[in-house]
């Protein structure tokens, strides 16, 4: 096989050296043509098996008119199995973060995947060679045996696992400050409108309606629903106005149930609580629609607060509310609804708006510490945002590859 | 045409038909139909469940291809149906457990990957383009990778991540962006209400059309007879009520 | 109660009246308007088109009976287009009570191709699980559906051969009307499996399917009715969503016109002085 | 027995839950082969959560029967639809000369099952969403209002879409079309994603408290 390839260079060079006078514009493309240089073949790391990758240095012969071929087999036989052009498959070809990168950007990459036309078995040998072809002149590359075999670790995703490590030390260190210590959290303006509107119905003298929305109690906005009822249900005591919560879940009815109660007592009025003011109506998404439609028309409530998830339902619930006239608050993290929220009542806590809410009421530290972590790894997506545009920018503008360095901790390459 | 396809037809019509009694006002005829219709979708279900869960995907695995590992996840969901003996509840956690557990550790590094970074990768892009070989900034509005929409995509993700900033006040340059935060918010709202109305539409352009087509002769004109005994039917239900329907205003 | 008052308090059968009228009357008369095809669908579309003969194609239909007009048309369209390019077909759901709609379309569209069930298409069902059924399939389909909707065992089915996961499927798409869908198939399918993916969806859903559109997770995007129309245009076989088009027209305008008349309405409430406590 | 109420149950969580997350780094097959083992396992104990998600109807509507409360007749209508389709279910059809064991079709004849299916459950639930498309049109007249700037953004956003996705809308203002196809490109897709991040966020912070135990509300259900 050496002998061979000796002889071969010797005429490519040959061919080369009488050539030569001929071709000097042309000069690139037309190189000796010599097996190609450092050829290595690896068992393809990060994979569950089965896949090989051959390396070789790149070639001064390297140009579209010029192929490359792969070859292999598994015992003396090889077979040829991918042909391309000499200036392709290079390290910087494949998709791969920096760190994961097998050797320098500028050398030839082919990764061997057992696939259609090609099985490579785990654990078994393979021989693997690379020759280049240019016109009739074929010159072939010493063969080298490899063993495809499995791998423990996916390099190519360690940025997703850093960043899960990190975030959750984020979020997990959050809630233990909570714990300890009071962590500084905004007022939402919503809860104004909520205190604005419970005194307004004071002053007409009417009910008060308060929906918690379609979600059970596994669910963090009905969760927040009913934090936010507790407030609502201590000033209403405070104003002895009545109050009217009817529900869709049993569950979720009984949590809420000892919610008020316990605001009413809070409140100093527990004699004015009123066992039924939290009460079952049905599961059935229209029944329930129709039913609490009703309960607006004849009770005419002066506020109505929509807290919780809603589905198709909320357009029927805010439209009829908007029509009897009254106040109405919204707080919903289902996106699908908030545009009709937001369009017919007098204010929307949207989205993650009544997560923080309730965490504002509640003080609770695991929620409250969960809002900051999140705030934080907000605050870390806004850095890398912010950084990366520039560092791309740059990238571009002066015909650099270093900001990769940064950006592809930030991609999904794999 | 069959008579089971004519009797679909007549039966078809006329729940629609019940249902949408429901915008002159609640009525006995819409509770039939949506009392119905949760019956139905429940014994749908049942039956689906039974046919693929324990048929298709326990029963013939196990029995025909002798596939006994399916015995555990058979275990741990018959432990989830102790949750309705009282005695016996606490072991319906333990099939909770697993599958939040499973579930939760399968969701983490994978919205990670589809949802975070996927998204960050497309946010991060270079504010100018290379045009034949010099370095240029398009503002071609309608070409959304164009430099400017680039711009305008990251306004509008940084300020809408502002918005739902909790832990620091709004004040400032903070309030700036939180404003056009909630200015973007809004114009994606709006983009949401147009299309929902679109579909709500075509919900209705569906049904319509379905009736359309029994009100040909071949279906024996089912629209238009059972649109006549419906409206019939609740005429004569709202004289026989005693007191006067609530007005709806 | 000043004029725009009463005007706002009209009994609101009136309006339910005016958009069955709208619906309907286009519906009997059809006027036919030009419908343009949108960059998302042909992203579809195309992709469909360079697949080349034998491909393997496989078509989740994740919805129920409630979107059945804006999504039926579509599944309608797509699984044309694939029969007519000679796709191999696989069928499925994520939706339990979508199973007799997706059913219906597969046996249907092949039918009327000339398409045999087992040779040429298969047809999975339903199976629970979503996520997990999804990273199954991606794992071993042959584990995932032991047998088609036909109690026939999937292994046995000329179709699926040489096919032995979600890695070995040439195209996606996923008809979505909320949760257990484009998103699922992209979190727990795509993300690993590496299969090209591309979305049908309502248009209640469409607007938060962009940022994956953009970003290339999904390479096209049929949206709503509208969609299906495009879709039905593409393929030159107008029907079901084409002739709901002028209707579509019509609702829109008057809803459009509605929210102009309720803006004017309440701006005359609220400009008008004695009334500033109306709403 | 305190250990295996309470702590167990965390155990579980915990264990499963960093396992199958650290799965998603480790691409060797015994690793892949756990993980389509119990992917399996999930689909089939997901069958028995549709079980749950039903039983508490039938419970509610049973109590409403035995009580003869207000409406109970709707409920009595309720059990017969769902005794009605599951009869029909397991029926046997003469036609296709099989039972139909929750098959819509057998051999391309439709079945008794796959008639409720089609000319019942489609149509209901068809025209109950179909309703909305009323409601979206009296609430456009009775309270879409521009209550404030932003609702006026919305609004005016909102109406330039329903211009661009009609075919009438684009004939009479071209540029609508164009317009609504920036709108979704790009003001919607930002936030959207922003959106997106921010629930992911959410998200991944859920799972980990449950990984790590401070979040237990999915084990509510059956007392201690």
């Amino acid at each position: 096989m050496k002998a061979d390839c000796g002889t071969l260079r010797l005429l490519a060079a040959l061919v080369c050296l009488c050539l030569f006078p001929l071709t000097t514009s042309e000069a690139r493309s037309q190189q000796a043509i010599v097996p190609p240089q450092n050829l290595r073949v690896l068992d393809a790391p990060s994979d569950a098996g089965g896949g090989l990758i051959v390396l070789w240095s790149e070639a001064d012969y390297d140009a579209p008119d010029v192929r490359y071929q792969i070859l292999v087999g598994e015992g003396a036989e090889k077979r040829m199995v991918a042909e391309f052009p000499a200036n392709s498959h290079y390290v910087r070809d494949v998709k791969w973060p920096w760190w994961a990168r097998v050797d320098r950007p500028d050398v030839h990459q082919f990764n061997l995947k057992s696939g259609k036309g090609l099985e490579l078995k785990n654990g078994t040998p393979y021989t693997v060679t690379l020759a280049v072809v240019k016109g009739t002149v074929r010159v072939e590359a010493p063969s080298l045996r490899a063993i495809p075999g499995p791998n423990w670790v996916n390099w190519n995703q360690m940025n997703n696992l850093l960043l899960v490590l990190l975030f959750g030390a984020v979020v997990l260190g959050s809630i233990r400050r909570a714990k300890q210590r009071d962590i500084f959290l905004r007022r939402i303006p919503g809860l104004d409108a909520v205190d604005e509107a419970i005194g307004r119905a004071t002053e007409l003298g009417k009910p008060i309606l308060y929906l918690t929305g379609a979600g059970d109690m596994s669910e963090p906005a009905t969760i927040a629903a009913a934090v936010i009822l507790g407030r609502v249900a201590k000033r209403v005591a405070a104003y002895e106005t009545d109050l009217l919560v009817p529900h869709r879940d049993p569950i979720v009815m009984a949590v809420c149930q000892e919610i008020t109660k316990q605001s009413y007592l809070e409140a100093g009025k527990p004699d004015v609580f009123k066992e039924d003011s939290n009460f079952f109506i049905t599961t059935d998404q229209f029944s329930y629609t129709a039913a609490v439609d009703g309960i607006m028309l004849r009770r005419k409530p002066a506020a109505n607060f929509f807290m919780g998830s809603y589905f198709a339902e909320a357009l029927l619930l805010t439209e009829t509310g908007a029509s009897t006239g009254a106040i109405q608050i919204a707080g919903t993290d289902s996106d699908h609804q908030m545009p009709f929220f937001v369009t017919t009542c007098d204010y929307t806590l949207i989205g993650e708006e009544l997560y923080a809410a309730s965490a504002y009421l509640s003080r609770e530290p695991i929620q409250v510490g969960t809002l900051r972590g999140q705030d934080l790894g907000k605050g870390f997506i806004l850095v890398v945002l912010a950084l990366g545009t520039i560092l791309a920018t740059g990238g571009v503008l002066f015909d650099t590859d270093w900001p990769r360095i940064m950006l592809d901790l930030f991609k999904d390459l794999k | 045409m069959s008579f089971e396809m004519l009797l679909g037809a007549w039966v078809a019509t006329g729940l629609t038909l019940f249902i949408f009694t429901f915008l002159y006002q609640d009525n006995p005829l819409f509770k039939l139909a949506e009392h119905l219709y949760v019956g139905v979708s429940v014994g749908y279900t049942i039956v689906k469940t039974y046919d693929t869960v324990l048929i298709r995907l326990i029963y013939e695995p196990m029995v025909t291809q002798g596939d006994w590992s399916l015995l555990i996840p058979l275990g741990i969901g018959t432990l989830m149906l102790a949750r309705y003996i009282p005695k016996g509840a606490w072991l319906s956690r333990i099939a909770f457990a697993f599958i939040v557990g499973v579930g939760s550790g399968l969701a983490i590094p994978r919205i990670v990957s589809s949802f975070i970074l996927k998204q960050v990768e497309d946010t991060v892009r270079p504010l100018v383009s290379i045009v034949q070989g010099a370095p240029t900034f398009t503002y071609n509005l309608m070409d959304p990778t164009s430099n400017l929409n680039t711009i305008v995509l990251l306004i509008g993700v940084v300020s809408v991540l502002f918005y739902f900033f909790f832990s620091i006040e709004h004040t400032g340059p903070v309030r700036v962006a939180a404003r056009t935060g909630i200015l973007f918010l809004m114009v994606a709202f709006g983009a949401a209400f147009g299309y929902t109305v679109m579909a709500r539409m075509s919900l209705l352009i569906g049904r319509l059309s379905d009736l359309k087509e029994y009100a040909v002769p071949q279906y024996g004109r089912a629209s238009l007879w059972l649109g006549l005994a419906t409206v019939v039917t609740l005429f004569l239900w709202s004289r026989r009520r005693e007191e006067p329907p609530p007005d709806q205003q | 109660m000043s004029f725009a008052e009463r005007m706002l308090h009209i009994d609101r059968r009136l309006i339910f009246l005016l958009i069955g009228v709208c619906t309907l009357l286009p519906l009997l008369y059809p006027v036919g308007l030009a419908i343009k095809v949108s960059p998302e669908v042909h992203g579809v579309y195309d992709y469909i088109e360079a697949l080349p003969e034998g491909s393997i194609f496989l078509l989740s239909m994740d919805y129920d009976p409630a979107s059945k007009p804006e999504l039926y048309p579509q599944a309608v369209a797509l699984l044309r287009h694939a029969f007519r390019k000679n796709l191999r077909v696989i069928g499925m759901t994520l939706w339990l009570p979508g199973t007799g709609l997706a059913e219906q379309v597969m046996t249907k569209v092949a039918g009327e191709m000339g398409k045999v069930s087992g040779k040429d298409y298969v047809f999975l069902g339903w199976s629970p699980g979503s996520g997990s059924l999804i990273i199954n399939m991606g794992q071993d389909l042959y584990k995932a559906f032991p047998t088609d909707y036909y109690s026939q065992p999937t292994r046995e089915l000329a179709v699926l051969k040489g096919i032995q996961t979600l890695r070995d499927v040439n195209y996606v798409v996923s008809l979505a009307a909320g949760t257990s869908g484009i998103e699922t198939w992209y979190l727990y399918g795509k993300d690993k499996y590496k299969f090209e993916l591309g979305g049908g969806c309502t248009g209640v859903i469409a607007p938060g399917l962009y940022p994956l559109l953009r970003s290339g997770q999904i390479n096209g995007l049929i949206g709503g009715m509208r969609g299906a129309a495009e879709y039905e245009v593409l393929i030159g076989q107008k029907e079901r969503a084409v002739a709901g088009m002028d209707a579509q027209s019509a609702t829109h305008f008057a809803i459009i016109l509605l929210v102009i008349l309720c803006n004017v309405f309440y701006l005359l409430i609220r400009t008008s002085p004695k009334q500033g406590e109306a709403r | 027995m305190i250990f295996l109420r309470r702590q167990l149950p965390l155990l579980i969580t915990f264990v499963t839950g960093v396992l199958f997350a650290a799965q998603y780094y480790v691409p060797h097959p015994r690793s892949e082969f756990m993980l389509t083992e119990v992917t399996k396992w999930l689909q089939i104990i997901g069958g028995f959560a549709l079980v749950l998600g039903v039983t508490s109807l039938f419970h509610i509507h049973a109590v409403k029967i035995r009580r003869k409360e207000p409406g109970w007749g709707y409920s009595l209508v309720l059990y017969a639809g769902i005794l009605g389709t599951i009869a029909a279910g397991f029926s046997y059809s003469f036609a296709a000369g099989q039972w139909v064991n929750g098959k819509e079709t057998i051999n391309g004849i439709m079945t008794a099952f796959g008639w409720v299916y089609l000319n019942m459950m489609v149509p209901l639930q068809g025209s109950m969403f179909a309703l909305l498309a009323f409601f979206i049109a009296s609430a456009a007249y009775r309270s879409f209002r521009a209550r404030s700037r932003e609702a006026a953004l919305l609004l005016i956003a909102a109406v330039i879409v329903m211009m661009g996705r009609v075919p009438l809308g684009e004939m009479l203002l071209p540029v609508s079309g164009d317009v609504t196809q920036w709108i979704l490109n790009v003001l919607n897709a930002a936030v959207r994603r922003a959106i997106l991040i921010g629930i992911s966020l959410g998200a991944i912070a859920l799972s980990l408290k449950i990984i790590f135990g401070i979040e237990r509300a999915y084990l509510g259900g059956g007392k201690e």
